[in-house]
């Protein structure tokens, strides 16, 4: 019973949260430029509003272009239960495979990039362009990093991961902190953060993610966006999980979970503040400076694995 | 019995060729009579070969089954070439080429090559043999000349003097080996059998020496390079009938006195020595040739070259020895039957396009659609593609020298890639291609047809099915040749 | 069912195809009938092939059976052991469903080109492939694989008055011809250690070769193979050769022929020599990893449908290559389960390679029947005139990017999961070669998701791009039918991947140097777990939660929004008017990723500008040419072929024409013979 | 052979050598002739004197034919041919007149070398004779490579067969009647057919110039 109820916390933990600390981030920002900014719940509200909305859809369009958001906010969901959250004893053999959460997100970038493509507008395909430049070289590195732990822990289920990596003594934890630096900049590219993408632009110059979805609006626009929110999540998470897994519950009782819980909304609280902090204090790189960042993140994992055993 | 019909049928179909004195078609008659009836002979002396193990009429004149394998490909092409001969001539005749009279030169002189080439295998005498092979270059002289064009008389001219020269001194070896036998008593009549046993007590030097010039000597006939020069020339200019016996026939009997003598000397304690010799001029003839065929602009002497290659290769087969010389004579068989389709092909190809340049001829496929795939037929059995023959004699040529023989097998097998491409280049670019507007399709003569697609349909099911009969035959003529 | 995996079962099929052959020739002249005898035979032949090989897979080897020949190293002999029985079967199953396709598709052939010479080459290519795969003396298979080649070279040759189609087959023929120089060569070797030609024969006489023939076998044997599977460098007839044959037949030679190189790399490597060398393996991880990754990289730059295509073959033999080569190393360290995870990953992969890449041949091939042009540059919009044909390809276009739940997917994951574990037990060096394996991997699957988002995008997305392509209506029933059975297949593949890897777990098992080692812990149809336990996974769990996801997101969105409204409107473009013009281009699509890899693809532009005026001011029409330098063709085979020319240019001069000169050669050789005498004695 | 003494059997071996050395260096067509007449000679005095012991009315047959060939009907033709189209000099050589004649003394300082001591051994008399012998085989093909002159090629050819015929001579090789007979009877038609064509070269061309003949090449 306790089982199951923890599955469904599990489930709907990512999509319930993510919309507060993408709101939580931009208010920080917003604080550390000194400006009042929004509240962090805002994103709820916006999300409410657009599914309120009537909805317009280009006369390019297809099927594909109609059916994207659902799937890529399925997969979030399925990427959502498959990812450690606050028990190391809950454990998903099925889908834990950090391959198959690396997978699904390409998926989701994958079928956002071609609903980019079908309205046949001239910004959605040079941001599913610049998407796919990104998203595909960010795969080593991100492969790499998150194989640094799997092979510290000796299995590649992210959920089992934490138990071991947070055992591992700190004169030993230099693949692990290499290894975090790599997925650190593998995060931000995947969730398009500085230096990578302005989430908040619509400048056609610098845009990537906004410039697919410009054609959204309505339900599927709110749907888009919580969705990002939702990757955003997934990331953060990963980070503060994988990495830094001290506070994890390693059983399914009650109060240790709820503190797991408490530990883990104050590391992704600190993550988005230093998201926050790193988005404040360096400018957006050109785009062909980008591969030179990713591929740093692709030695650096290369390195901790090698340092690894 | 059968000998002296063979040696007899050409020698009266020459004879009645001369005597005919306006009638065309009695020059064909009597080509097509005796073409079957020499075939006919020469099936029988081979079947007997088969079962007894040698053929022979009185003292002077024997075929064993060294000499079987040869007879198979000299009457199976001279049969091919005599029928394809009528219905090529006929097609000069129309165009207006040439006249009564140059058919009746013609005929008779086939006849004349043809007894040549019988004599020289069913002689016993070395002399005998030289004196045969000398005469094949008299009597296809004309045959090369036949179109008395310059660049003919040039062609012509080489053969002859090259010939001339190179048998000479095959025949200076010739003596350098009787010479020993020589020894032992006069006035003898001294045959193959006589010089081998006698060859134990020679001076190995001496003997080495000797194969060296009958190497020469003949291997100038059998053109393996750098003697080779003569071949192209004669083979382009010749009327492709007598370009395809040149190839598939006077080859293969010139090759046939090297393995003669080689026997001889190997008796004499120089089977090393000539073995040696055999692969070095394998493999330069094979070299030469890829490299040559490679840029090659005439399609006749394409088709030159590359007999000068697969002789190569025969002769690499004979010097890697074991049974590198079994598949260098299914080899030699294969090859005769190869080149006859393509001179043949060659042949139609030239009568329709009156042009023997590569880059003249476009669209065979859709302008002669029979010999355009005989054409591809042939281009990909010679080149040894498989399912065709010559794809297993090389790799069983192969085999025989892997062990002993890297390098050279490396280096022919490299070499065979670069014939296949030239060769791939020039038939595609003739094949393909569209046609020219003013050229119109169709096929010639059904004489010029018939014998190609038969050896087509032949040479493809030799490829898949050897009798067991003609492989015990060649087997025992390996035999023979290893010793 | 012992019956029914008999040898005259066997020969039954074959005679099948050869009906099929003559079939087809014997009604050349008329093109309905040679196209119904000749594809619905091929069917029925593959379809019989796929039961007989399914039946040997399930019931055990057939032992080796046949006949003699009139040669003595010849002999007519088959055997199908578990990997002959795995590679007819992928052959069989794709030929099924390409045979299907072609009864529709080759009816666009009728009148122009000769649909019975189509339909012999074509059963004589299946079958030949066939042979290759279960021939069981050296010899023999040579022969085959030259057929193969054969009918291949006249398929790509098909249509016959495109120079380019004839340019392409020569490169073909003589690549494959001189790759088969090698494998001759490798081929003689064996006979000279073993004094057979036998597969088994050999198998058994090997294990005395030293190790310098074994590594001499391995190297011409990689080369030889090499050319057929095409590896990078040798990989420079594909790319012109699959596109210029029928499309039927390119899926056939993409998704099946260049795995025959495959086969035989396994089989020798693993097989044949006995106890491989560590560095066999590593250099295959090399060359799978540059394959892979530049095979990808070349396809990004191509604008024409079957060439991007062709080169997203190179990139998946390099991922076979890349477990190939992890299961050599495996095996040569002697940790047999090890390898039999890397080889299950390479022969899983081997066979979803052959379903999506059929499936994306087929469906290139309906819509450049439709559209008449081969450049995707001028698609567009195929989506609402094709729909099926563009579900089919969408479906193939996320298989072949590895993109869960299908087939592709789990491949690549179990390719990873094996090089995972080479990082994990190897020594260092050993291992970086694993890392920089991972790391290729990686950024392969993540480019090739790049490039089938432009491929699919580009070619079905947004507005048709040129006049003739919104004329486009969808393709036949035939072909529509035979691209929904490969789509099953690919769907099916994932989702059953658990038995699947018990399959190939046996396949692989069957093989001397894994010697019965399983490849995973357990692999039912709810999940695999490899390697007690590092790694598991459950393709029909991310299916059913991806799929219960989005019901779920969709009745709630649907619930809470069923009031409001979807309006149809214009594409939004600044207040411009919005023209086809004003996509993004296929160029352009992939243009930043070539810029980032310039030194690797070394891009190239041409500008062409025409003027208005003298002053070149006002400039009327602009022209740019984008493309990359063909660095193979400039760095190895130009020179080569310049060598070459150079050295026959050379040889040439010996036919002077002088006979002078002629009859000096016959003297110098006769004098230099004579003294070679003296230095002998 | 027992017929001549040593001095004689030297002296003809020394005219056939010296005979086909002099071909090298002569300018007219009709000296040239001359001097393949003068080798035929020497040649027939060896051949009358070898059968003198073994006469039978083949043999005397096989050599009147082979004399008749050699000193008569070969000279006719060529002399036949420099009438009809009115030719006096030889096309030139490629080497000039010392090289040429390094070259022959090169050619004559191998046949003395202990190479051929094999061959040498043959000889039924003396080796000197011999390796004269075989120094002219050397020599007259020397000379088919060093003419332009289609004639003087053909002379080369008759004159290398005239060298194998002495050297056969020398080493006490007998040939039966009948190949002789064959033998001469080749010689023949390689003499009518080389003038044959001779003259058509000439015609085609307009010299004897065989250089000229390049069109087949490759």
């Amino acid at each position: 019973m306790t089982q199951t109820i923890f599955w469904i916390i599990q489930i709907l933990l990512i999509p319930v949260l993510s919309p507060f600390f993408i709101g939580a981030t931009r208010r920080i920002k917003a604080r550390l430029q000194n400006r009042a900014g929004a509240s962090s719940f805002q994103p709820y509200r916006d999300i409410w509003k657009l599914l309120h909305k009537d909805e317009v859809i280009s006369e390019d369009a297809s099927w594909l272009f109609r059916a994207a958001p659902y799937l890529i906010f399925a997969t979030t969901l399925v990427i959502g239960a498959s990812i450690p959250l606050m028990s190391t004893a809950l454990v998903n053999s099925y889908t834990g495979d950090f391959l198959v959460v690396v997978y699904l997100l390409a998926l989701g970038t994958f079928l956002l990039a071609l609903a980019g493509i079908d309205t046949g507008g001239a910004f959605g395909g040079f941001g599913s362009s610049r998407e796919m430049l990104v998203a595909a070289l960010t795969e080593g590195g991100l492969v790499l990093s998150l194989l640094t732990v799997a092979l510290i822990s000796g299995t590649t289920n992210l959920m089992a991961i934490p138990q071991s990596i947070g055992s591992v003594p700190f004169s030993e934890s230099l693949p692990v902190i290499l290894a975090f630096i790599g997925f650190s900049i593998a995060m931000l590219a995947e969730t398009c953060r500085y230096p990578f993408d302005n989430p908040s632009t619509h400048l056609e110059l610098t845009m990537i993610h906004e410039a697919m979805i410009l054609e959204y609006s309505g339900k599927r626009l709110a749907l888009i966006e919580w969705s990002s929110a939702n990757k955003y999540l997934i990331f953060i998470t990963l980070g503060a999980n994988l990495f830094f897994p001290r506070g994890m519950a390693d059983s399914l009782e009650l109060a240790p979970v709820a503190l797991a819980l408490a530990v883990f909304l104050i590391k992704v609280g600190i993550l988005c503040v230093a998201v926050a902090l790193l988005e404040s204090s360096i400018a957006k790189l050109r785009i062909f400076r980008l591969p030179d960042l990713l591929f740093t993140s692709f030695v650096i994992s290369a390195v901790a694995v090698g340092l690894v055993g | 019995m059968a000998l002296v019909i063979l040696l007899a049928t050409p020698l009266l179909a020459a004879l009645s060729t001369l005597a005919v004195r306006s009638r065309a078609a009695l020059l064909e008659v009597f080509a097509a009579i005796a073409a079957p009836v020499e075939f006919a002979a020469a099936a029988m002396i081979v079947v007997d070969v088969i079962g007894n193990g040698k053929s022979e009429y009185g003292s002077y004149l024997a075929v064993d089954s060294l000499g079987a394998v040869v007879l198979i490909t000299v009457a199976l092409v001279g049969l091919a070439a005599s029928f394809y001969s009528i219905g090529y001539l006929r097609e000069e005749v129309r165009k207006g080429i040439i006249g009564f009279s140059r058919v009746r030169q013609y005929f008779a002189l086939l006849h004349l090559f043809l007894l040549a080439m019988f004599f020289a295998i069913l002689t016993l005498s070395p002399i005998g043999m030289w004196i045969a092979i000398e005469a094949t270059t008299l009597s296809t002289a004309f045959l090369i000349s036949f179109y008395n064009k310059p660049s003919s008389m040039e062609a012509a001219w080489k053969y002859l003097i090259i010939n001339s020269i190179g048998l000479l001194l095959g025949f200076f070896g010739t003596l350098l080996f009787l010479a020993s036998s020589a020894e032992s008593g006069m006035d003898r009549f001294i045959d193959w059998g006589v010089l081998t046993r006698e060859a134990a007590g020679m001076n190995p030097m001496l003997a080495k020496i000797a194969f060296i010039f009958v190497l020469i000597g003949y291997g100038t006939k059998v053109g393996l390079a750098p003697m080779h020069t003569w071949l192209p020339d004669a083979h382009s200019k010749a009327p492709s009938p007598i370009s395809a016996l040149l190839s598939g026939a006077l080859l293969n009997v010139a090759m046939l006195a090297i393995l003669k003598f080689k026997i001889v000397s190997d008796a004499a304690g120089a089977a090393d020595f000539s073995r040696n010799l055999l692969i070095y001029f394998g493999v330069i003839s094979i070299a030469i040739a890829a490299f040559i065929i490679i840029l090659q602009k005439n399609y006749k002497r394409l088709f030159a070259y590359s007999s000068i290659e697969h002789m190569g290769i025969a002769a690499l087969g004979f010097g890697f020895g074991g049974l590198g010389t079994f598949a260098a004579l299914l080899h030699m068989i294969y090859h005769s039957l190869a080149k006859s389709i393509l001179f043949f092909a060659a042949g139609n190809m030239f009568v329709k396009y009156s042009s023997t340049k590569i880059a003249r001829v476009k669209g065979v496929l859709t302008a002669l659609p029979v010999t355009g795939v005989v054409l591809l037929i042939g281009f990909l059995a010679i080149t040894g593609m498989p399912p065709f023959g010559i794809f297993i004699t090389e790799f069983y040529i192969l085999s025989a020298g892997i062990g002993g023989h890297l390098p050279v097998v490396v280096g022919v097998l490299l070499l065979l890639v670069l014939v296949f491409a030239g060769f791939l280049r020039h038939v595609t670019g003739m094949s393909f291609s569209e046609a020219p507007e003013s050229l119109l399709s169709g096929e010639s003569n059904y004489l010029t047809l018939v014998p190609p697609v038969l050896l087509v349909f032949l040479f493809v099911a030799a490829g898949f099915y050897l009798p067991e009969s003609l492989n015990s035959l060649i087997n025992a003529a390996a035999a023979l040749i290893n010793g | 069912m012992d019956y029914f995996t008999s040898p005259s079962v066997f020969y039954a099929i074959l005679a099948v195809f050869a009906a099929g052959a003559t079939g087809a020739l014997a009604f050349r002249h008329h093109d309905r009938a040679a196209n119904i005898l000749g594809n619905s035979l091929a069917a029925a032949g593959s379809l019989a092939g796929l039961l007989f090989s399914g039946a040997v897979l399930l019931e055990g080897d057939v032992p080796a059976f046949g006949a003699g020949s009139s040669f003595s190293l010849l002999s007519i002999t088959f055997r199908l052991d578990q990997l002959s029985a795995f590679f007819m079967m992928v052959i069989c199953l794709i030929a099924l469903l390409c045979s299907i396709y072609a009864l529709g598709y080759v009816r666009h052939y009728y009148g122009r080109y000769s649909v019975g010479m189509l339909g012999f080459f074509y059963n004589l290519f299946i079958a030949s492939m066939i042979l290759v795969a279960t021939s069981h003396n050296l010899l023999f298979f040579l022969i085959a694989w030259e057929v193969m080649s054969l009918a291949s070279y006249f398929l790509v040759i098909y249509e016959r008055r495109e120079s380019a189609s004839i340019r392409a087959g020569s490169l073909y023929f003589i690549m494959t011809h001189a790759g088969t120089a090698f494998i001759v060569f490798a081929f003689l070797l064996m006979y000279q250690a073993t004094g057979s030609l036998d597969f088994e024969a050999v198998a058994q006489g090997m294990a005395g070769a030293s190790p310098l023939v074994r590594n001499a076998i391995f190297i011409s044997a990689l080369v030889g193979f090499g050319v057929k599977a095409g590896i990078i460098p040798l990989h420079i007839w594909l790319p012109s050769a699959h596109p210029a044959a029928p499309s039927h037949v390119s899926a056939l030679m993409s998704g099946v022929m260049i795995k025959t190189g495959i086969y035989m790399l396994v089989r020798i490597s693993l097989e044949i020599l006995p106890g491989p060398f560590l560095w066999w393996g590593l250099v295959l991880l090399v060359i799978g990893g540059a394959s892979s990754l530049l095979g990808v990289l070349y396809a990004l730059s191509e604008h024409d449908l079957k060439r991007l295509l062709a080169y997203h073959s190179i990139e998946n033999i390099g991922i076979i290559l890349l477990g190939l080569g992890g299961a050599i190393v495996f095996s040569s360290a002697g940790m047999n389960s090890l390898a039999a995870l890397s080889l299950a990953a390479a022969l899983f992969h081997t066979l979803n390679h052959a379903t999506f890449k059929a499936l994306l041949f087929l469906g290139a091939g309906s819509v450049i029947a439709a559209t008449h042009t081969r450049n995707i540059e001028k698609y567009g919009g195929l989506i609402k005139l094709m729909p099926q044909t563009a579900l089919f390809f969408l479906i193939g276009s996320m298989a072949i990017s590895a993109l869960p739940p299908l087939n592709g997917f789990f491949s690549e994951w179990l390719t990873f999961q094996a090089l995972f574990q080479g990082v994990i037990s190897l020594d260092v060096t050993t291992k970086t070669v694993f890392i920089l394996a991972v790391g290729a991997l990686a950024f392969t699957s993540g480019l090739a998701a790049a490039c089938f988002v432009k491929a699919f995008g580009i070619t079905f997305l947004a507005r048709p791009r040129s006049e003739a392509v919104s004329r486009a209506s969808e393709t036949g029933i035939f072909p529509r039918l035979a691209m929904a059975g490969l789509s099953i297949a690919i769907i099916c593949l994932g989702l059953f991947s658990g038995a699947v890897v018990r399959l190939l777990s046996g396949v692989g098992g069957s093989l001397a140097n894994i010697g019965g080692a399983e490849a995973a812990d357990a692999a039912g149809f709810e999940s695999v777990s490899v390697q007690n336990g590092f790694a598991s996974i459950s393709m029909p769990a991310v299916f059913i939660g991806i799929g219960l996801a989005a019901i779920a997101i969709t009745a709630v969105v649907f619930l809470l929004t069923r009031r409001r409204q979807t309006v149809i409107g214009r594409t939004w473009d600044c207040g411009a008017d919005l023209t086809p013009r004003m996509e993004i281009t296929a160029t352009g699509f992939s243009r930043s990723i070539i810029t980032v890899c310039r030194r690797v693809l070394r891009p190239s532009s041409e500008t062409e500008i025409e003027y208005h005026d003298a002053n070149r001011y006002f400039p009327k029409i602009g022209e740019v040419t984008m493309g990359l330098h063909d660095v193979y063709r400039t760095y190895i085979y130009r020179p080569l072929q310049d060598l070459l020319t150079l050295l026959a240019g050379y040889t040439t001069k010996v036919q002077s024409g002088n006979i002078n000169a002629y009859i000096l050669y016959i003297f110098i050789t006769l004098i230099a013979l004579l003294f070679l005498l003296d230095l002998t004695t | 052979m027992s017929y001549l003494n040593e001095t004689t059997m030297l002296a003809l071996a020394t005219v056939i050598f010296a005979a086909a050395g002099l071909l090298h260096f002569t300018q007219k067509y009709s000296s040239s002739i001359r001097l393949y007449m003068l080798q035929s000679c020497a040649i027939s005095v060896l051949l009358i004197a070898s059968a003198f012991d073994r006469l039978t009315p083949l043999l005397v047959v096989a050599i009147t034919a082979t004399i008749t060939v050699k000193v008569l009907i070969a000279p006719y033709f060529f002399f036949g041919l420099i009438k009809r189209h009115e030719l006096k000099f030889s096309v030139s050589a490629y080497l000039n007149t010392p090289v040429t004649l390094v070259a022959i003394a090169a050619l004559l300082l191998l046949t003395r070398s202990d190479l051929f001591s094999s061959l040498a051994g043959l000889a039924a008399v003396d080796e000197k004779l011999l390796r004269l012998a075989f120094a002219t085989i050397l020599i007259s093909l020397f000379l088919s490579i060093n003419r332009r002159g289609a004639l003087s090629q053909v002379l080369g050819i008759l004159s290398l067969e005239n060298g194998i015929v002495a050297f056969a001579l020398f080493a006490g090789l007998e040939e039966s009647p009948g190949f002789q007979l064959g033998i001469t009877f080749n010689i023949l038609i390689l003499v009518v057919i080389a003038t044959v064509f001779a003259s058509m070269i000439f015609r085609k061309f307009g010299s004897l110039d065989v250089s000229t003949m390049k069109k087949l090449k490759d």
